[in-house]
């Protein structure tokens, strides 16, 4: 169930330049199942800036009651969030949204994250590797100073680095590196910028695939139309990132 | 007990909030969150004759106090609407204003004609001032002319009464309130949005795909309000005031400038459960301020 | 080097920024913090013919992102402005851009006959849309014919370049700037401020003595920044872009939409140090986005 | 001169119901001369609130570089500026206005403040007892809860406190007590809320006063008309409360 909470703030980190790790507890999280789900955030109390910003759920505690997200600060509203603190609350709107769907992993599942599209593969590297999943990761960052959670990763599984700049790690794209990587894999999860997951589709067209998608969104809970995309299910028909996904199955969306 | 009932034609409203069009779909959503018995009327999404996809994303973009929005009207068209979200609104015990769109007069005739019959549709909301679709819609609410001679045609063929949503990209809002009351207008809903516009100062591209979009939010209440006022001193046709209303303050704003009940729209992105919580804040505040029922408060700027 | 500089009629400007008109006074108070001659121009208060004591206090309000103010033209009247103001002026490198305001086209004749005769008047701005004065002001800016009549007689009697300032409260802001551009404007200024209201809650009256105000500042920025947008697609005449201008990226969008200068108003009053702050930071903006001066990113909306 | 600063903020401290005492530094201060000037205090780094909000000086201190406003948190802004702590800079707007004459006092003057109008009789108090000029305090509140500075006052002068309510000291007005007070005094000044200024007034015709108004502001330094009060001193013009005020002679302002 959707719920509106003011949550504590448990802790936030810059974790990286301009990358932010903001954990937050509260009875909401009991709602919280599938990795890839996100919530809307009200980043100040004023109407300015007005609108909710959402953020994947990066991991789950249930016994803590607390999540964490991960997030870039950058525009104006993301900013105003890395000024909060422990003495804050802060305005949770969620979970929102369907994830990554776990069950379809098979044995070996690649990950594949760009960004800040990286935090919630997070939470679905635990899950899979929970159910005994084997885990690829293969992540791929602006350059040294902006990677993040890179051993927590590798705890999980292969882990391969890509940047763009070559400063740590394969440079280029995360495709470079999925290149030389064998297609031994049951099914691939992806999540970041729309050109790589893209990519990523057309590199594995015969591949069971599960791509999350971003677009601007007003309400986040599917009413107000705003965060469409076409889709290869229906000629006349949109589908909204907020509540038919953010994530969907390779193939269907339109960008 | 603070008495939060309005009657206005077709209308017997518990409390004299709603959400209003296009910020609310056609209300599963929020009722996930609330029961949805508890507003006093909701003004569903605009609905037109046949299914609309509407404009290309990016649909909105964030402005000072405000948004744009360049949504374009999607909506499952009319046989959809009737057939499904409407029937499923019947579980809920609100009465339903349906936001009636479309490019050509014959258009909105046909959309008003068959909805006007759905049991749980008690007023029409005629759009005839969304900013964001090219064709239509915008000189309908521009041309007082216009204006009244498709008042008059969605009369003629309304089962229940209609209300007209005023635009204020216009002049003389006044004069165009006038011309759907002439048209035989039941009543008046405004404002619908600001026509506006940003650029992402990176590209200098328009962030709307749309290039523009309407504005809507806080920012927007003073112009929202004003045209309120101006209109309230020249009719005495009911009006649903809406823009910028977030905050119980609001609300007793619009009612005082002489909104008979009011839409709460942008807010809903906000705080989703917005509506029951004004709903909730209203009396006490009322009683605050001295007033036993809405009907009292109504209109006193003018009476000061 | 950034190019700064912008070759308007009349106007010779070492950069794009300067104060809106309202927003300044004749400069005194400013001149007390900065150097003046580092502005581009400067807009002073509006003048009329006699002096004028202006509308009953309060004439400002708060509003979301945004203000209303109801002035109503308080200046010492054109003879003080010509023998004192102006003439204090004259020790800054700085050209003028008279306001000039009045209620009957006399009164502006009057005005611009002689405030463009003053050595550093380098352009009038006709505020046609000033919409805090009864009488008068607001119907010229709100009539095609009037406007343009107005223009045509203003420019027979000025010895400077005369730019026509638009109201943004009118049906279609397009075919305004067109009228004036056949009255023979020479650039066009936009836009002055939204009509609006605000009520106090706990009594129902306006906070505004005059009732209504004008709106300015972030909130209004996106309908003024999809009106430069919209004229330039119409017009090759100047403009000189305002509305809710606080920051250099704003700078940037209005240059973007087509507007060839801006104008700070509001944000004058939050941080009297804006406009030098934004000269300051133009050039390295400018060079960020790749443009080595600002008539190469002028209009670049346009051009995508 | 007129200064913008971003003043460090030294302390805050809530010192009565909902009115709080902020002491900032910065080296405006050392531009500060006279009691009753006041500053113009940006409360939010955003545009909303939009404006910047008027306060009185209460307390120059040179030496440490820093000064002290007491206000009421009450709207928007007041409440934002509430939560302010040392972490935090204050932009200020200031030194703004003219303030009390100090000069026009003699040898002995009744100092008459209502609510948030008491503030700047603190220093005016100050620098006349500095200057060896006996000051009579007679300061209105709302109710007990509300009264502020009563010792600090006593400790320069005679004190009578009037509430609203009767909860302390005197019920009723200022003007209650001044009716009971001699008429010994050379000059007045006076603070607080518009028909407590004209009461003062009315009651002492033929004594030298001097009268600190209120107006709504937009610019605080002149430039705007917002904050303009008719004058006696002639039919054609107005006076700016910001720049030609915010303390005008008794008999020069119309309210
Ligand atoms: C389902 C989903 C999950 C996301 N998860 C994460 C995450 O875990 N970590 C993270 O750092 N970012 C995530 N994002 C992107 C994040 O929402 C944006 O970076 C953020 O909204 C930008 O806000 P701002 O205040 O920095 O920028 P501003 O420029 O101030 O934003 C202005 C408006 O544009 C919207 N906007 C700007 N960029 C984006 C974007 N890329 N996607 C959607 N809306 C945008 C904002 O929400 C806001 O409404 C996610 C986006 C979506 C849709
Ligand atoms: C010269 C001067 C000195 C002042 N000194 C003090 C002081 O020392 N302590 C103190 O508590 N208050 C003082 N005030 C009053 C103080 O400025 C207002 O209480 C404050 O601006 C209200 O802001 P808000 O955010 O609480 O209210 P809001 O309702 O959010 O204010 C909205 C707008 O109205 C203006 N406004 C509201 N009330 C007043 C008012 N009474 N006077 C002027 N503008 C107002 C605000 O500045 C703002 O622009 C002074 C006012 C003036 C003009
Ligand atoms: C995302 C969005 C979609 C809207 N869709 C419609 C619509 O379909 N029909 C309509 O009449 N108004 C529509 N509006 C306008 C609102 O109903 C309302 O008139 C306007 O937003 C002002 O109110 P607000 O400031 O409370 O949002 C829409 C507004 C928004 C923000
Ligand atoms: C207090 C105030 C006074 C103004 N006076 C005038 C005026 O005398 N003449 C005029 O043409 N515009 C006047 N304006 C309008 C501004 O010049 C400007 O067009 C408008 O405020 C929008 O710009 P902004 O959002 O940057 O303030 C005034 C605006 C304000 C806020
Ligand atoms: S954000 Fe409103 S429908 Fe998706
Ligand atoms: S506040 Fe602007 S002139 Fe006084």
């Amino acid at each position: 169930m959707i719920k509106q909470e003011k949550m504590a703030i448990v802790s936030q980190i810059e974790i990286a330049k301009n990358i932010f790790e903001l954990t937050v507890a509260g009875s909401l999280v009991q709602e919280m199942n599938e990795p890839g789900q996100f919530v809307h955030v009200r980043v100040a109390d004023s109407f300015e800036p007005l609108l909710r910003r959402p953020i994947s759920v990066a991991k789950i505690d249930k016994e803590a009651s607390s999540f964490t997200m991960i997030y870039r600060s950058e525009g104006r509203g993301t900013s105003l969030l890395s000024q909060k603190t422990e003495r804050d609350t802060l305005d949770v709107l969620g979970p929102l949204g369907n994830g990554f769907p776990i069950e379809e992993a098979g044995k070996k599942a690649y990950l594949i994250g760009g960004g800040i599209g990286v935090p919630p593969l997070y939470e679905l590297a635990l899950q899979l590797n929970a159910r005994g999943v084997e885990t690829v990761h293969i992540l791929g960052f602006e350059s040294s100073e902006a990677v993040f959670y890179e051993e927590k990763f590798r705890m999980l599984g292969d882990t391969h680095i890509a940047t763009v700049d070559g400063s740590h790690g394969t440079e280029g794209f995360v495709t470079h590196i999925l290149n030389g990587l064998p297609n031994d894999f049951d099914a691939y999860y992806s999540c970041g910028p729309t050109p790589m997951l893209e990519a990523v589709q057309w590199a594995y067209p015969e591949k069971k695939g599960f791509l999350s998608y971003e677009q601007r969104m007003g309400c986040g809970i599917g009413a107000c139309f705003a965060c469409v995309c076409r889709t290869t299910r229906s000629e006349t028909d949109y589908i909204k990132v907020c509540s038919d996904g953010p994530v969907f199955p390779a193939g269907v969306v339109i960008s | 007990m603070t008495d939060l009932s309005v009657q206005l034609p077709g209308l017997d409203l518990k409390n004299p909030i709603m959400p209003a069009s296009g910020c609310f779909g056609f209300g599963k959503e929020y009722a996930q969150l609330y029961d949805l018995s508890k507003l006093g009327s909701i003004m569903i999404k605009a609905t037109t004759a046949e299914m609309r996809l509407g404009n290309p994303t990016p649909r909105v973009a964030e402005t000072s106090s405000g948004m744009l929005n360049a949504i374009g009207l999607q909506n499952p068209g009319l046989v959809k609407v009737v057939d499904e979200q409407l029937p499923w609104l019947e579980q809920f015990d609100v009465p339903i204003i349906a936001n009636v769109a479309g490019s050509l007069a014959e258009d909105y005739v046909e959309v008003a004609r068959t909805i006007s019959k759905a049991p749980n549709v008690h007023a029409l909301e005629l759009n005839i001032s969304c900013p964001n679709v090219k064709q239509g819609g915008i000189t309908f609410g521009t041309d007082p002319n216009v204006a009244k001679e498709l008042t008059r045609m969605v009369k003629d063929v309304s089962d229940v009464p209609v209300y007209v949503k005023l635009s204020p990209n216009v002049t003389d809002v006044v004069q165009l309130a006038k011309a759907v009351e002439e048209g035989g207008a039941d009543g008046i809903t405004m404002i619908n949005t600001l026509l506006g516009m940003r650029l992402d100062p990176k590209t200098g591209r328009p962030v709307i795909a749309n290039i523009t979009g309407g504005l809507s939010g806080p920012a927007i209440k003073p112009v929202a309000l004003r045209m309120v006022y101006e209109v309230r001193r020249h009719t005495d046709l009911p009006i649903i005031g809406m823009g910028g209303i977030a905050e119980v303050d609001d609300v007793i704003d619009f009612l005082s400038a002489g909104a008979n009940a009011v839409a709460v729209g942008t807010a809903n992105f906000v705080n989703p459960f917005v509506c029951p919580e004004l709903i909730d804040k209203l009396p006490e505040r009322l009683h605050e301020l001295g007033y036993e029922s809405v009907q009292e408060l109504t209109g006193r700027s003018h009476r000061l």
